[in-house]
């Protein structure tokens, strides 16, 4: 094992997925002589030229959209959206391209096409450079939307949706980046779509993902000292969703918590909360809690972004309310 | 420009075919047999047989909304195409498509396109594979007037000209973008003057005249094989139809209409071939007659194909393999 | 009592704010001449002239962006998208513009603004021009979110809505455009955040709105006949929603059924049942249904089409599994 | 063109103002006072000068991530950007903004923004605006050189070419777009040309020159007034900072940045003024003093406001009026 942070794992897993396909080519916003802004493409311009690492213009209609255009036509595209935010001026190439050809068409292609975006709050970026949007992809069929929690899980799942025949988008955390953990010397896959119990539990599940999943985890750390167990699910892979492992996680804790830093109206947490009253409602003990981000834009001001973001005394009073 | 005797007929055989196909189309719309949006092709046959003919099956086209004769001067199957249409499982995409989604991967059509402007970004795509494999195909890029005001327009076209992508755009500026005429959405005469902002070379074309068509097409489709980069082609014809099958066309003058039936394309290219003693009008005649009844094959296909089952709704959303 | 038809309500609707108030204007594509692909805007033009009924170029950024610049300097635009699903060539004027422009400027202004957009399946009009994306903008904080069901509704919502001082995304149905009802000849609003029982029922609580109202009041019509008594709640503005309506209704029948047309998973159906399963858990006596489409792009054919939407049969059986 | 003392003095007033109030924030950033992203504009402050010097109270400016330049030549209270950019309750945004979305309605400035080319739409609409209403305002909207590859720069210029509106288009040409430097994103050489694409006039003018930038400007702003429409100026100039504080900037060639200081716009205009004996080097000296203490004044208003309370979060997300 080594220690990385999630952009080096990220990094690396770039490096080895190009290195081991030669049709894997990345495309973005400074991503090549700048080495990504949040330096997860660092290196891979001197390392495989410009033909593989390619800086765009700022124009992101034609970035995503192209690439849609190469993952039709035989390439395997690894996009960067700087942020997530900026997915706004480039949905149709998104939405209604990447993510319907291959229904529209019969079934007669494939769409081998990673988009990777940074999203998320706590770098005081305010309303339009800190936003989580996973919900509108999730809710859009035929996209894979994946958003890691660890330096691990992001280099095995970026490795496995770099190989996955569909449109996949990939969400990191700006905060996430500098994170540390181990990963493996040897190579690894991570396939989409398998949950990962963070911690083992009793007294309630909580469903969480991206930074909020360390959040939690603080919180689940301080809540053994007073008893209480809680068991972390990570989907990490947010669509296809492993319902089993959620469902069978709440038929042992008979009580549900979902945290996400999105507001909370229409967020994924509502997903979960209406997938498990329906196929595990007698299971259920308790109401269903979301701890979320509020309804509001992403604020500004560091006293007014700490509010906003969920905290672990907000996970921890929540959970109380239920256990 | 000398055009081999061969290649006349060819593209006198394709003028036909789109000009009958939508004529027939027209009729089993109007008998209630085909569902949905249908936008007619008619009048403007010139621009995709003229583009076309200088293309190879394996180069790459993206179409519009409007794209059957796009589709069918690619050497797109009138059977699949017709089958496509009525909403059949034998069509092209299986019935999930319809009129605004046909595609022949096969054939290098990526596809037509519901989305005005949607298929711009994607050419680049294709042509970025292209430079990325080293060959010497081209993309074209089909668009309507109406669309080069929309925001792929310009990102796609400037990515591939600072690329230097094997990639021509073709503007069919048919003088409508549904009620929209030229006044109301464009302060410039020619469409093509928008390539000096990209530093790309910009034409204006007769796109009533086949052979007009066919070489401005063909030196700008050399230049993109050699190396040379992408170029703007304008071609001016006329949306003879309404914009879609059931348009009221009250905003569309009569006079109009009849000024340009003068110009009919179809009727000009016959009259140039007759003239120049390329083929006599029997030859015409009996072309005439092929096509038409290569049609009638596609409607019996079409009619004869059953509908999709209701649960085949479910597949094809995602590709199973991956690498 | 007049029986209008929804396009006529909501041509009413906006004939007479625009003569109750002279900064009110109309914006889009083929709003004027065309008089609206769906007739909405019909007659405006000869009526309030160029000025205020303002066709445009295909160019939605700026048609949305244009309006939000116009609703922060004095006017009150009504923008039309002639789909919704065209919101995904100009999601950033509406979610990082209109909707944050208030927030992130301290609550400085105002941004009295409609975007009135047809949505939804049911014309063969295939995967780029039937989506219900509702879901989107009900999780952006800072947008309102209407989706009417009636003539009479339409109406009064739409007038409430241009009179709203926030960002309104007003989402009409292609299929409920010919639908005819009730509306009053004397003027009325109905207030924006205010559900409707639309029939009152003792077993068991729909929750449904645009479209699938319809398709659920027959539903409810058939059951009723079979001893089953559904109340149906019709929210009509999705967003801020009427939580109270719903948490009484479901107080009182303890079973809930989430019913719309839009794909299942981060539906707003998943928002209710979240509501739902947190706030009235106690009152709940089944698991909570959702009666969606499946997670698929809308397919063309009308055997597919048919499979995708929900139908009454859908519903029944559905309610009878709680019930 | 003769530009009376007054009009020289104020600029050299506000581009000391500019100058200095980027240098102190470049300081306070370092020293930790500041959070978030911040966008300094050192290099290029003779373009909002010179442009802002022909505008008035009732004008409109739109802005872009690098926006303090602009703020402060259109009026900009320097305590309450100042205040924002600390995050404080008594910045211009209550501290919900930061400094890439400061705006101040009643000066006309529309906001700065963080989306590249965001601001572009906006402008037309407030060109719309002033159309609608008859009055002889101008909007000036500020973006820069990657912006103009971005999608809204097409849609935006068109429409406002199409209706001729009082807009005028201020392309700052700084040679990056983060690390892109031309050759990445243009195959032009002068971003002006682009006016030909929408029938609007369009200039190259140095940006560094006050007096040359107060000139064109002059001369764009008067015919817009007059109701001659648009025009796009293109200022060349130099970025002399990185893009944002914290950017590494190994992509910024040493001499690059050696040979622009010589060309710096504050010299050379201090320089032009006492040459030509407009001021003498005391006068100017006491005003660079004067901004210089109205900066602390600024700095001290920041330190002394207090930071929002963290439950304001909720606040300002909707507008309450209504009509
Ligand atoms: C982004 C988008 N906006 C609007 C529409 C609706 N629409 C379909 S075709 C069309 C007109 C297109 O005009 P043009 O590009 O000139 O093509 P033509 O129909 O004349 O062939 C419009 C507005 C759409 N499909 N996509
Ligand atoms: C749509 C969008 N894409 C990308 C970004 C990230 N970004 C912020 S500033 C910037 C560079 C802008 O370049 P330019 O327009 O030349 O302005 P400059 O920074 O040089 O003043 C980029 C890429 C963004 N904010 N918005
Ligand atoms: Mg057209
Ligand atoms: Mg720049």
């Amino acid at each position: 094992m080594k220690q990385l942070s999630v952009s080096e794992a990220l990094n690396e897993a770039l490096i080895e997925e190009m290195e081991r396909d030669e049709t894997v080519f990345v495309i973005g916003e400074d991503v090549g002589t700048y080495g990504g802004i949040f330096g997860v493409t660092a290196g891979l311009l001197e390392r495989f030229g410009s033909r593989r690492v390619k800086d765009t213009p700022i124009s992101e209609s034609a970035i995503v959209g192209s690439a849609v255009g190469a993952a039709a036509t035989g390439l395997r595209p690894v996009a960067e959206l700087m942020m997530l935010d900026f997915a706004t001026v480039c949905m149709d190439q998104i939405v209604n391209q990447a993510a319907k050809i291959r229904y529209m068409f019969g079934g007669k292609t494939k769409l081998p096409l990673v988009i990777r975006a940074e999203g998320g709050a706590g770098a005081n970026a305010a309303a339009q450079h800190s936003q989580c949007l996973e919900a509108w992809f999730i809710h859009v069929p035929g996209l894979k939307v994946v958003m890691p929690s660890t330096p691990y899980d992001s280099k095995g799942l970026l490795k496995s949706a770099i190989r996955d025949d569909n449109p996949v988008i990939f969400v990191e955390h700006k905060v996430l980046y500098e994170i540390s953990g181990d990963v493996p010397e040897e190579e690894y896959v991570i396939p989409l779509g398998e949950a990962d119990i963070k911690r083992e539990g009793t007294d309630v599940t909580v469903v969480t993902y991206s930074m909020m999943l360390h959040t939690t985890m603080s919180a689940a750390e301080k809540l053994s000292k007073e008893g209480i167990s809680v068991e972390v699910v990570d989907p990490r892979t947010l669509y296809p969703l492993d319902k089993k492992t959620i469902l069978d996680s709440v038929a042992k804790t008979n009580k549900l918590v979902i945290v996400h830093e999105a507001p909370k109206t229409c967020g994924f947490g509502a997903e979960i909360a209406a997938l498990v009253a329906d196929e595990a409602f007698d299971t259920l003990d308790a109401p269903i809690k979301r701890v979320t981000a509020p309804d509001t834009p992403v604020p500004f001001s560091p006293s007014l972004e700490g509010f906003y973001i969920p905290d672990e005394d907000d996970i921890i009073k929540t959970i109380k309310e239920i256990v | 420009m000398e055009i081999g005797k061969d290649k006349l007929e060819e593209m006198l055989r394709t003028i036909l075919t789109i000009r009958n196909f939508e004529t027939r189309t027209e009729q089993l719309f109007a008998q209630g047999h085909i569902p949905g949006f249908v936008h007619l092709y008619i009048g403007e046959e010139a621009v995709a047989t003229g583009v076309c003919a200088n293309l190879r099956p394996t180069d790459y086209i993206t179409s519009t909304h409007r794209g059957h004769g796009h589709c069918i001067g690619k050497g797109g199957d009138l059977s699949k195409m017709m089958a496509e249409l009525y909403g059949k499982k034998g069509g092209y995409c299986k019935g999930k498509g319809g009129s605004m989604h046909i595609a022949d991967m096969d054939l290098g059509i990526l596809g037509a396109n519901g989305i005005v402007g949607g298929g711009l970004p994607i050419a680049v795509g294709a042509g970025t594979s292209i430079q990325y494999q080293g060959t010497d195909q081209v993309a074209v890029c089909f668009f309507g007037d109406g669309a080069s005001n929309q925001s792929t327009f310009h990102e796609s076209i400037n990515l591939a000209a600072v690329w230097n992508l094997p990639v021509i755009f073709v503007c069919e500026n048919n003088f409508y973008g549904i009620s929209l005429t030229p006044d109301k959405h464009f302060r410039i005469q020619d469409i093509s003057v928008r390539a000096m902002g990209y530093g790309i070379p910009g034409i204006t074309v007769d796109g009533n005249d086949v052979i007009a068509v066919y070489e401005a097409a063909s030196e700008a489709i050399k230049k993109a094989r050699e190396g040379s980069g992408p170029t703007l082609i304008e071609y001016k014809t006329y949306r003879m139809k309404g914009h879609f099958e059931g348009d009221h066309r009250l905003y569309q003058p009569k006079e109009e209409i009849e000024a340009w039936q003068e110009k009919d394309p179809v009727a000009r290219y016959i009259d140039t071939l007759l003239t120049e003693g390329v083929l006599t009008s029997e030859e015409i005649e009996r072309i005439g007659q092929e096509t038409e009844s290569q049609i009638e094959e596609a409607v019996k296909f079409a009619e004869a194909s059953p509908f999709p089952e209701p649960a085949e709704t479910l597949d094809d959303v995602f590709c199973e393999e991956g690498r």
